[in-house]
């Protein structure tokens, strides 16, 4: 594991830093003129989503982080709470914008584990498909993102484009562009279009050869490597500590992925096994992903040929409009592209949910862990840090 | 932005707290940052230019380069770079992103919009130049959306913000964004855009409703 | 520093001269996919205006508003959906929830407007240019329903097992039966308007979900004090009119409000319904006949504190329930709880004095404030073709009066009846029960000048007679009854085209050459009761006017012009229970209000 | 010209980019909007030296070899003075911007300067072992020197001072390798945060002179002047079309990184090339 | 990783399960799926409990700490869920707070995201952790005067007409009542 190697790998005078004051605060006293308080604030740019993070440098390096998060705050878990079960079905996929389907799934999930019901075979494949498209449409922007934080913008590009396309499948698969209301608690709600497959094949095959393009574009590009080996770097050790989940914890050579370990839906049929890398920096997370999206491809393909062709797609639920969930609570939890992503949902066996909490995995790795990470960052690198980790804010404050 | 708002004093941060400082003749001058930082003079009507010919070549100049200010304020925003790559180009219709208010003269609101976000568009905007347009995507800014029963986000945007142009949806298809910018271009090229304009006269109408719905009006703590 | 790492992102350039991907016209060259979330379209024809799509929007995005040619008509509530843009998503669940499936989205998806008023709009009123392009989301295909479209099946008794005993054909609901078919509601209300007595219907299914029987029964004793007959009998109209109906099965109201009744013991009416101390206002009214129409006058008369003396000419309560209708649709015993639970509000009744003979009508004029006629028809008609005279030729009525009486009738080898409507139907299952019992076969034949499909019976009565063996042969008009040496031959009957002519006026027409002969020894006509009112003396009589087919009008509060007689039940209108029982409590607080301000 | 380049670098990502008059219209919009606030005088004054800059170059630029009226200008030292205006325009900015206020432009300046001092270095090593090679100040005589075939280019007779200039022209022009000085994704948009309306304009107007006139001084030095216009244009066209190339696929260095960078090949080219000559 | 058989879960679960009940006083264990229980605790008790789950019991994985507003009997319940990342194991530990005084020990030196939760129950229920860092500050809402948002007496739906601008003009009538007025008085 290499330790954080610094470009002139020699140790930043501590002298301009601020020393820690008794209670934890760091005692700047920006009158000094020593330190400039940055926002690098919701109207940036690069942030993914609105999030706000203040920044105190001295020169160049960061001397202290503190993220603010709350601009996209619609308090859904307040929402949900005067909305019947079907109704919340609609409201809690505007949780998190760059993946829709796993709030769909978890409420749904949530919904019949509660209430024992059990979904038919084909809706069961029907929703991993869906799940696996979600995860290949976030990774297609996030992949490529990385580079363009580096101003590599071409990348992006391709990556959004290719990303529009899956976005049309969505379209004739479930209705909607990006929100597709499709896995309804109880089964889905349509089967495959005809012709689907083929032109599933199609968008498959444009994307491998876009995965070729970004290898040569930035996996070998010598600038990428430059800036990014070495920076953001993640110790194995603070895993555990800070709950970090998903591609970042796998960077970090932790084997961890919610379809492997509490294999749910259709997971157990497909045989994959999990990525996993060494050197836990920006770098490794970015090659982490692109072994994500390559998995994915294979996922679907996997999916497309061993679904069943035909098949009822919703269980029997009682009539929605006064539907009444036993009381109980239960977590349950899927692998968003950005790791471990759960509903905690309690029921207190009305018409509507007591209680629905999410657990989104920028939760940590954007408050907690980026201010960690940001101390004696470059400013340059703060922006590409921040997608390194794939923050997306409104999972944090819903 | 004065400081008479009723539950204001509770939520001011210290350092804009109105102070007393010696001055280095002694003499105590009274400090009251929120007043000073901000000034507080109204924005005037700038009407346009007299003849008719300047104006027509102006405004078409105007609606021809669109510069958004890239700032995705809802979920909407997820639709805006599909609008920016190869898929649907709206660099050909002259629509180009700025990061900063100062240079761009559309703002797209792309949702809802959260009464801590309301707070930093109301600035952006007021840190716009000129023939400002704006333009709302989705439901949420017409009435509400989904979240009309939120305590967090406002219902119609037309309160706060002279508006140009709706597009509905929830989540607007970038082709019906780009059908948005053709409509927003007919308007300007039209000679309705005086937004601006707009946002000068009922000035004190904008700024009652922001007060109505902001409580903090503490600026990130620049210090210098 | 591997020189590949310099030369390889050069490879980019290869794009350059591959053709761009760019949509060429972004506009109206990319339509929405088959199955896209457009903007709403709702066929207004179909749309009974349920509101259901109301109920299940979670941005209350959706109004229900009056929309310019669509009145309220039975079974249509006269509202339409108006949606307001400013708060849908797009969600698409009101066209999941529809019932009738008029509500359908479209695959139109640009709507760019500078005024945010305009977003509002009723789909399908105001001609939008995506009216018409069938694209877009519609209700998913396989079985994919929020409520059940399927009956709860009721269990019967089978055929064998029912044909030769009186006893209840109809076993109810069991709990989770009734609760999971109770489910099936969407609480619409569109049946309240249908039902003669404007039951509470969908509140009474909800405490059925809920289980909370006694609220129930509250419901049921507001509108309807016998629900335990309303329960087998009623022609449950609501239930043709019922939304859920319309792409499914229509929810099976009937059997609920039976299975409310059923698990209340009677014991604890008066806990439950509180109408035990009710203070007596002085005033009396007299009510002739204890049908339905008279028992619910009664109810709710003694509700409101009048002393209600009943009279009934026969030896036990009921009328036309107890005596028109066989035990194994309506058992005795449901009958007596419904009726004792009303003669317990203080309610004393005078059996076997008939109006006219024991006391006259001027008599209760005098005695009492006010007086309720209910006679119903007990009087038999015949068709008049030769023969009917002949001892073996009955009258529905007086057979199944003597049936439920017990006495002993006349059960011949073949019989035929005359006449296609419910009673007919009664009679030829009771018939073919008592010919099981003495001569184990069933040789029945019911003939009627209505040809099959406009049977005036309800479908499932026509369905167990055949289940039963009787033959059900429709169509034919009779036209003479053979007797040769004193005993009867059969009927002559002859095909019959049209019933009724142009002004609607009863005169069928016959097609002469198309002859059949049913063999019977033994006829039994049932084309309809008459009313018998001669108890009402001429002098009083003059007051009143009559209506067509000699029926007595009333206005809306049932008063005859005479203003102290009040007339209800079947000899003012409708064949059923429930117009009798709606008449009742109309005429309670018509004679509430005439006695106040008298 | 900035359009062509902007439609190519669309090209390579799959879309159409900009129509090719574009930027025109943008210029014409700037100056049409209503209001500008200015902080100061100094922010006024920015903008202007940054024109007077580019305008400079402009005009001891010969352009065309021994045509009479487009050698506008050019006498024996104008070498150096086009080295002064390039820095003087790039001064100006930065005196400008920093009046704004903005911390964001604060940032910019100071990564703009330390850039534009690093690209100075190799540039000026280059142009001193081309004065020393055709001994002479004067650009006209070193476009006369070269005349006459391909061969006589300063690319083949001194090539080391060629590359370390091409590169060094890298960070001139801005693009994406050492794009710092506008860093759109780190810091919005560097320096010209605070610029806007007719402000920009002027820096827009400037720019685009400023990246013609430096490609047309490279191409004097180092490819053999033009003869007439067709030339001027392609081979402007192909050296501004370098930086381009290089641009769209490599991401950017962090400052220090592209300091570090410069000092190191370009000046080692630098170096020799004087060496060489010496 | 060898498949696990759903027999070798449980009874570790039911292991782990027993060595808690041994040591702390647990009530109502609830088993949601087979790698998943709620296991209640009470206040004073449970950041011990969750000390020697995460220390000796293998359960490094801190999943969630959230509030559930228990109006009707005056309770907040505060859940922690852990995971057990090697046997791949969840277990919740429900603790009963009184809503009146709503406090809680801070459990921030445990797993640092703790921290955040904190701040954000302490924001969004108003139950305060006296010592954790940054607790107080505001952490989604800026300029919130009235209850903390996620209480179940506060309805959101009047505080959202009463500040923010509905469009007026809308109404709409319910089928019954409308053919109840049109058909039969």
């Amino acid at each position: 594991m290499k330790e954080q190697k610094n470009i002139f790998n020699r140790q930043p005078d501590r002298s301009k830093y601020p020393a820690k004051k008794k209670n934890g605060k760091l005692d700047i006293d920006l009158s000094s003129g020593k330190f400039v308080k940055l926002w690098h604030g919701p109207n940036h740019p690069g942030v993914t989503g609105n999030m706000a993070i203040e920044l105190t440098l001295s020169g160049d390096e960061i001397v202290d982080a503190k993220t603010h998060v709350g601009y996209l705050h619609r308090g859904f878990e307040k929402l949900m709470e005067r909305r019947l079960w079907i109704q919340c079905f609609p409201t809690c996929i505007r949780m998190c914008v760059a993946e829709p389907d796993y709030n769909e799934y978890l409420l749904a999930k949530s919904a019949e584990e509660l209430s024992g019901i059990e979904v038919p075979e084909m809706a069961e494949w029907l929703r991993t498909l869906v799940l696996e498209m979600a995860r290949l449409q976030s990774l297609l922007r996030t992949v490529p993102g990385q580079a363009g934080t580096l101003s590599l913008g071409i990348g992006v590009q391709w990556g959004v484009y290719l990303r529009d396309l899956v976005l049309d499948l969505f379209e004739e698969l479930t209705g909607g562009r990006v929100y597709h209301m499709y896995i309804i608690p109880g089964g889905v709600r349509g089967l495959l279009p005809d012709g689907f497959k083929k032109r599933m094949e199609e968008v498959l095959g444009k994307i491998d050869e876009f995965v070729k393009n970004i290898e040569n574009l930035m996996f070998n590009n010598i600038v990428f490597k430059k800036r990014t080996k070495g920076v953001g770097y993640i110790k194995p050790s603070w895993v555990n500590k800070y709950g970090i989940v998903g591609p970042n914890a796998r960077a970090a050579g932790f084997k961890r992925d919610v379809r492997k370990d509490y294999p749910y839906l259709v997971y157990d049929k497909l045989d994959f096994d999990i990525t996993h890398e060494t050197d836990s920096d920006i770098f490794a997370r970015s090659m982490i992903r692109k072994k994500e999206l390559v998995l994915t491809l294979d996922l679907i393909r996997q999916i497309m040929a061993k679904m069943p062709k035909k098949g009822d797609i919703k269980a029997q639920t009682p009539n929605v409009l006064h539907w009444k969930i036993p009381a109980g609570e239960t977590y349950v939890r899927s692998e968003s592209s950005r790791g471990e992503y759960g509903f905690y949902t309690v029921s207190d066996g009305s018409t509507k949910p007591r209680r629905i909490n999410l657990r989104g995995p920028s939760y940590t790795h954007a408050v907690v862990l980026l201010e960690k990470l940001l101390i004696n960052a470059n400013i340059a690198d703060v922006h590409s840090i921040m997608v390194s980790l794939q923050t997306c804010p409104p999972e944090i404050e819903r | 932005m004065t400081n008479e708002n009723k539950n204001h004093e509770k939520f001011l941060h210290e350092e804009n707290k109105i102070r007393e400082v010696k001055a280095p003749d002694g003499s105590i001058i009274k400090v009251d940052p929120l007043n000073d930082y901000f000034l507080d003079d109204r924005p005037e009507i700038k009407k346009p230019k007299t003849n008719k010919i300047v104006e027509k070549f102006l405004n078409w100049s105007r609606a021809e380069s669109l510069w958004v200010l890239g700032f995705g304020t809802g979920c909407g925003s997820i639709e805006i770079p599909p609008l920016m790559t190869p898929r649907f180009d709206a660099f050909r219709f002259g629509v180009a992103m700025r990061p900063t208010p100062r240079q761009s003269n559309v703002f797209i609101i792309s949702g809802y919009l959260a009464v801590k976000t309301l707070k930093r568009v109301i600035r952006s905007y007021e840190q716009m130049q000129g023939p400002k347009y704006v333009l709302a995507l989705g439901s949420c800014t017409i009435n509400g959306g989904m979240y009309w029963d939120s305590y967090n986000t406002i219902n119609r945007l037309d309160h706060f913000i002279p508006v140009d142009v709706y597009v509905a949806g929830c989540m607007p298809r970038p082709e019906a964004l780009l059908a948005g910018f053709m409509k927003l271009k007919e308007r300007i090229k039209a000679g309705r855009g005086e937004g601006a304009n707009e946002y000068a006269e009922k000035f004190d109408w904008y700024k009652a409703n922001q007060k109505k719905i902001i409580n903090d009006w503490n600026m990130p703590d620049y210090n210098w | 520093m591997a020189i590949k790492d310099i030369l390889t992102p050069f490879t980019a350039w290869k794009k350059v001269f591959r053709e761009p991907v760019t949509v060429k016209d972004p506009l109206n060259d990319r339509p929405g996919a088959e199955r896209y979330r457009g903007f709403h379209k709702n066929e207004l024809k179909t749309c009974i205006g349920c509101g259901s799509c109301e109920e299940i929007c979670e941005n209350e995005a959706i109004d229900l508003v009056a929309v310019k040619g669509y009145d309220t008509k039975d079974g249509d509530s006269g509202l339409r959906p108006m949606v307001d843009y400013g708060r849908c998503c797009w969600c698409a669940l009101c066209v999941d929830v529809c019932t009738t499936g008029s509500l359908t989205l479209s695959n139109e998806y640009t709507w760019v407007a500078e005024d945010p008023e305009e977003f509002r709009f009723v789909p399908g009123a105001e001609n939008k240019e995506w009216d018409n392009n069938e694209l877009g989301w519609k209700k998913p295909t396989p079985n994919y329903e929020f409520y059940g479209q399927k009956r709860q099946t009721m269990e019967e008794l089978h055929p064998e097992e029912r044909d030769h005993s009186f006893i209840e054909m109809i076993k109810g609901y069991s709990k989770e039966q009734a609760q999971l078919e109770a489910d099936r509601c969407v609480e619409c209300g569109i049946c309240i308007a249908t039902c003669p007595a404007n039951m509470g219907i969908p509140e009474y299914i909800k405490a059925v979900r809920e289980d909370d029987m006694e609220y129930g029964l509250k419901v049921l004793y507001e509108t309807n004090p016998l629900p335990e007959i309303c329960g087998r009998i009623c022609t449950h109209k609501c239930e043709t009119v019922c939304s859920v109906g319309h792409n499914g099965e229509p929810l099976s109201i009937r059997w609920l409000k039976r299975y409310i009744a059923d698990q209340v013991e009677s014991a604890d009416y008066k806990r439950i319904l509180g109408t035990d101390g009710i203070e007596n206002n002085g005033k009396t009214v007299a009510v002739i006949g204890s049908g339905p129409a008279g028992l619910s006058a009664a109810h709710y008369l003694s509700l409101l504190g009048y002393k209600v003396t009943i009279f009934e000419q026969f030896a036990q309560a009921g009328g036309m329930m107890r005596y028109g209708i066989p035990e194994y649709r309506l058992p005795y015993n449901q009958i007596d709880k419904d009726i004792d639970y009303i003669l317990s509000l203080g309610v004393d009744i005078k059996y076997n004095t008939r109006i006219g003979k024991d006391i006259t009508l001027s008599e209760l004029r005098d005695k009492y404030d006010a007086v309720f006629a209910g006679t119903g028809l007990h009087l038999g008609r015949s068709t008049g073709i030769p023969g009917t005279d002949h001892e073996n030729v009955y009258q529905a009525i007086e057979l199944l009066n003597k049936i439920t009486e017990g006495k002993e009738i006349h059960v011949a080898e073949k019989i035929v009846v005359i006449g296609g409507g419910n009673v007919a139907m009664d009679i030829t299952r009771s018939l073919a029960r008592l010919q099981n019992q003495k001569y184990g076969r069933v040789q029945m034949i019911a003939t009627a000048l209505e040809s099959e499909e406009n049977l005036p019976a309800d479908v499932e009565e026509v369905l167990e007679a055949r289940e039963e063996k009787a033959i059900v042969n429709a169509g034919w008009g009779p036209k003479e009854i053979e007797i040769k040496d004193g005993k009867i031959k059969g009927l002559h009957v002859v095909k019959c085209l049209s019933i009724f002519d142009a002004e609607g006026r009863f005169n069928p027409k016959f097609d002469e050459d198309n002859k059949n002969f049913f063999e019977a020894d033994m006829v039994v006509e049932s084309i309809g009761q008459g009313m018998d009112i001669n108890y009402i003396t001429e002098d009083i009589k003059a007051e009143l006017k009559f209506g067509p087919r000699g029926r007595i009008t009333v206005d809306e509060n049932i008063q005859s012009d005479a203003k102290w007689l009040f007339v209800g039940g079947d000899i003012i209108q409708g064949p059923d229970v429930i117009h009798g029982i709606a008449n009742g409590h109309k005429a309670a607080y018509g004679i509430d209000n005439f006695l106040k301000n008298k | 010209m900035s359009a062509t380049m902007r439609k190519i670098g669309a090209r390579v990502a799959g879309r159409y980019g900009i129509p090719f008059y574009q930027p025109w219209i943008n210029i014409i919009k700037l100056y049409s909007l209503r209001d500008s606030i200015t902080h100061g005088v100094m922010f006024y004054l920015g903008p202007i030296f940054r024109v007077s800059g580019g305008v400079g170059i402009f005009l001891f630029m010969p352009l065309i070899f021994a045509s009479q009226h487009f050698s506008n200008f050019s006498f024996a030292g104008d070498l150096v003075l086009i080295m002064y205006f390039q820095f003087f325009g790039m001064l100006g900015m930065a005196l400008g911007a920093g009046e704004g206020g903005h911390p964001h432009s604060a940032i910019g300046i100071s990564r703009g300067l330390s850039q534009f001092t690093t690209i100075e270095v190799p540039m000026t090593l280059a142009v001193i072992s081309i004065a020393i090679q055709y001994n002479t100040l004067s650009i006209s005589e070193i476009v006369a020197a070269q005349q006459g075939g391909i061969l006589h280019w300063t690319l083949f007779t001194n090539p080391f001072a060629t590359v370390a200039a091409m590169l060094s022209l890298l960070g001139a022009f801005g693009h994406s390798p050492f794009n710092l000085v506008k860093a759109p994704n780190e810091i919005p948009i560097g320096p010209p945060t605070e610029y806007h309306s007719s402000f920009l304009g002027v820096l827009r107007t400037n720019a685009a002179i400023l990246h013609v006139i430096e490609a047309v001084l490279f191409m004097n030095l180092f490819f053999g002047g033009a003869g007439n216009w067709f030339e001027l244009i392609v081979k402007s066209f192909f050296i501004y079309f370098w930086s381009v190339f290089v641009g769209i696929v490599f991401p950017r260095f962090r400052i220090e990184q592209s300091v570090q960078w410069f000092l190191k090949i370009p000046l080692l080219l630098g170096v020799i090339a004087i060496i060489i000559f010496m | 990783m060898e498949k696990k058989n759903k027999s070798s879960i449980v009874n570790i679960k039911s292991s782990i399960i027993d060595d808690i009940k041994s040591r702390f006083e647990i009530t109502d264990i609830v088993h949601r799926r087979d790698n998943m229980t709620f296991v209640t605790c009470e206040k004073q008790k449970t950041i011990a409990l969750i000390t020697h789950m995460k220390t000796n019991l293998g359960f490094k994985h801190f999943v969630l700490l959230t509030a559930v507003d228990w109006i009707e009997d005056g309770k907040f319940q505060l859940t922690y869920i852990l995971n057990n990342p090697k046997q791949k194991l969840d277990i919740a530990v429900r603790t009963m707070i009184s809503r009146e005084e709503a406090t809680m020990e801070t459990a921030h030196k445990l797993w640092k995201q703790i921290a955040t939760y904190q701040r954000e129950l302490k924001e969004m229920f108003g139950i305060d952790f006296p010592g954790s860092p940054r607790v107080d500050e505001n952490f989604i809402l800026e300029g919130w005067n009235d209850i903390p948002p996620y209480r179940r007496d506060f309805d959101t739906k009047v505080y959202a007409e009463e500040t923010f601008f509905p469009r007026p003009g809308r109404k709409t009538n319910d089928p019954a009542e409308y053919m109840k007025k049109n058909l039969h008085k």
